[in-house]
């Protein structure tokens, strides 16, 4: 299993600020149109594996903490 | 030894001679908002030789509860951020050199301030501006403090030209859509922890300690009691076009950045983003009828009413703003609302 | 909706409820330099309803570097900084009620300003006061939010009586020998880091939120870019003498907190802590001189000069104040060496 | 092995941000007593094991990560 951490709005759409999906073996490109599904537009977020930013044909491993930063733009 | 600036220069890492390098430097600061407030009061009250502050807004009774420097008085007199902020620092440290710029930060203008500036610090609230500094950091090689935040969630980042990713890297196209304060709020405290991490960035590249700046991308909910510290090398792009080998600073080109044509006879400006964007209308309904503002439309567009004035938003990121032919109001108005 | 609490109220978890009950609340701050002044700017911002800031100190040129709200001019009058704050501040909101109170914070003092206060806030610079604030706080069931600081290394805990561990659970007895902002410096950032997380705490409790408070202790050094988050709850101790089962509030005894008394006709200040402590005089010496300060001693003793008085200190923690019949200038050097 | 995370003066007196050794089978007291050797007074200072803070009973197992808190009076 893997924990994705939601941050910003994220929280707000899925009701709570972490999930427990199951994504082994898939790269974080098609985790991130999973997703879309349950929680909406995610173009221009961020996605880390492992406190580590990831590229899009990443591959995910069983374990690994993923952690979902939506950009915001206030200042 | 300066007695102002003995607690700064007893800290060993600055010591006396990281002090007489601060003295040397000068900062320009874009945005005299929440952000900018806090880091030019910071970089003030530590001895920098200049700072310069760009702001094209007044100061408005909703800005106090997390700007400081203003006053009840400032907001009263609808005084321009720039010049309050600046009127209030000299008060603080007569020693500091302060330029303020009260007007529209755009490539031109910010290309013919660059001669001597040794960072570039951001306290705008829009990502085209964010944007823009990201391609002026590339091409003048100066090292750019990104800082963003909402409601009690932000984020900052070190960009040094050459070595870090830069913010086109790590984000590969202008986001839209983001939270806005005018949409979701912000609490003071998230501004401050924004402003610590990019303040401790500051003093460290100016007083020479390079190699102390943070590598990795901080992200914290300070509500909800999270902090992450995220390593962002991975996404350094080599073909980036705004820090990869063949670098053309798209947001530097006269056609990006937003387009703002007054619709003459009409009382309404138009506003459209350069790119064409894919809005979410219902998303962004949902957003600001919750934010408590009126909200109507189609599948085609969303319209909303905000202080009085009605704005219409298409898919593509166009946008009407009746009621209005001020190209900056109407400009202040869209950032609010979609970032 | 009051448009200057807009943003605030937008953010859900405080939104219009939220923001009522904030503007009904009473907070004292204890101590208004560096971390005071930043809180103290965040609540009268955020429209709390009432301060009490209580400081004995007055604003001198080697504060401004760190601590907000006051100016050059503050510090040229030698003006009491509750007072100055209290006059800014005012500026900034004038719909808070701020009570100023120039003087030394003892047991009594403070125990007769309790009455109606919600929360505490720890701005202060030594231990004594703080486990003063600890005692008062369990004693009179009011969350206390402990912070500290020095150079680039912060610390922050929410202490609700009744939930969390205590200062005593977690420290077992008053540390001497801490750091000071004098003998190893700070920087402002460092300074912002901590407010923002005593700020949010407060903004939690003030609102209602109680259930958003952190649990865990925050520990950072903004120069390493370290940050860590630790639980607390295996130090809460039931036998605590401050918050356990038969607590008898040890620092709100008469005979505890520091011995002060002037030696008549030597120009001599005595301190001397109540609890035996056993000073390192060896680190002592070797921080005070790489503090840049002119040490001497022998293996009993370890003398010092400082703006040009004499201090003496024993092991056991007592100490002579030369030059000087002012006890309250006897007490601020002897915190500012050693905590 | 176990990390010792050290912060304030420590590092200075250290000369680093943290040390490896090996304290499996110790309890905290007792790393406590041995630290002071390197470091000097440790009264007071604060010890977690595994971002928790520990009593001095505490047995410290391998791999635990452990981390030095001085309390700093500054404000």
């Amino acid at each position: 299993m893997n924990k994705v951490l939601l941050f910003a709005h994220l929280k707000e759409i899925a009701g709570k600020s972490s999930l427990e999906i199951d994504a082994a073996g898939q790269t974080v490109q098609s985790l991130r149109d999973k997703l879309v599904m349950s929680l909406g537009n995610l173009d221009g977020v961020m996605i880390a594996v492992n406190e580590e930013f990831a590229t899009d044909e990443t591959i995910i491993q069983a374990g690994d903490e993923i952690a979902l930063i939506p950009p915001v733009s206030g200042g | 030894m300066n007695d102002r600036y003995s607690r700064q220069m007893l800290f060993k890492p600055i010591g006396s001679k990281g002090q007489a390098k601060i003295r040397e430097k000068h900062v320009l600061i874009l945005g005299v908002g929440a952000l900018g407030t806090h880091t030019a009061e910071m970089l003030v009250r530590a001895g920098v030789g200049k700072i310069t502050l760009i702001d094209r807004d007044y100061v408005e009774m909703s800005n106090l509860q997390r700007q400081h420097l203003f006053t009840e008085e400032d907001a009263q007199k609808k005084w321009p951020k720039a010049e309050a902020a600046k009127a209030r620092l000299q008060k603080v440290n007569h020693e500091v050199e302060i330029a303020a710029i009260v007007g529209h930060a755009d490539a031109s203008l910010l290309e013919s301030l660059l001669q001597d500036v040794d960072l570039l610090m951001d306290g705008t609230d829009n990502f085209e501006t964010r944007f823009l500094l990201n391609d002026l950091a590339q091409k003048y090689r100066i090292p750019y403090l990104f800082g963003s935040c909402v409601g009690s969630f932000g984020m900052a980042f070190t960009i040094i030209p050459g070595v870090t990713p830069c913010l086109q890297c790590l984000l590969k196209k202008l986001p839209l859509q983001g939270q806005t304060c005018d949409t979701v709020g912000i609490i003071e405290p998230t501004v401050q922890m924004v402003t610590a991490h990019q303040g401790a960035e500051a003093l460290k590249i100016l007083s020479g300690n390079i190699e102390a700046v943070r590598k990795a991308y901080v992200s914290f909910d300070l509500w909800h009691n999270e902090y992450v510290s995220l390593k962002a090398d991975a996404l350094k792009d080599s073909q980036c076009s705004s820090c990869g080998y063949n670098a053309t600073y798209p947001y530097l080109q006269e056609e990006t950045g937003l387009k703002v044509a007054v619709l003459c006879g009409r009382d309404t400006v138009q506003i459209r983003p350069t790119a064409t964007k894919h809005l979410s209308l219902e998303d962004l309904a949902k957003q600001w009828r919750s934010a408590g503002f009126m909200v109507g439309g189609n599948p085609f567009l969303v319209s909303v009413v905000v202080e009085g004035k009605r704005m219409v938003f298409f898919q593509d990121g166009r946008a009407l703003i009746h009621g209005t032919n001020h190209v900056d109001q109407a400009r202040k108005m869209y950032h609010s609302l979609i970032g």
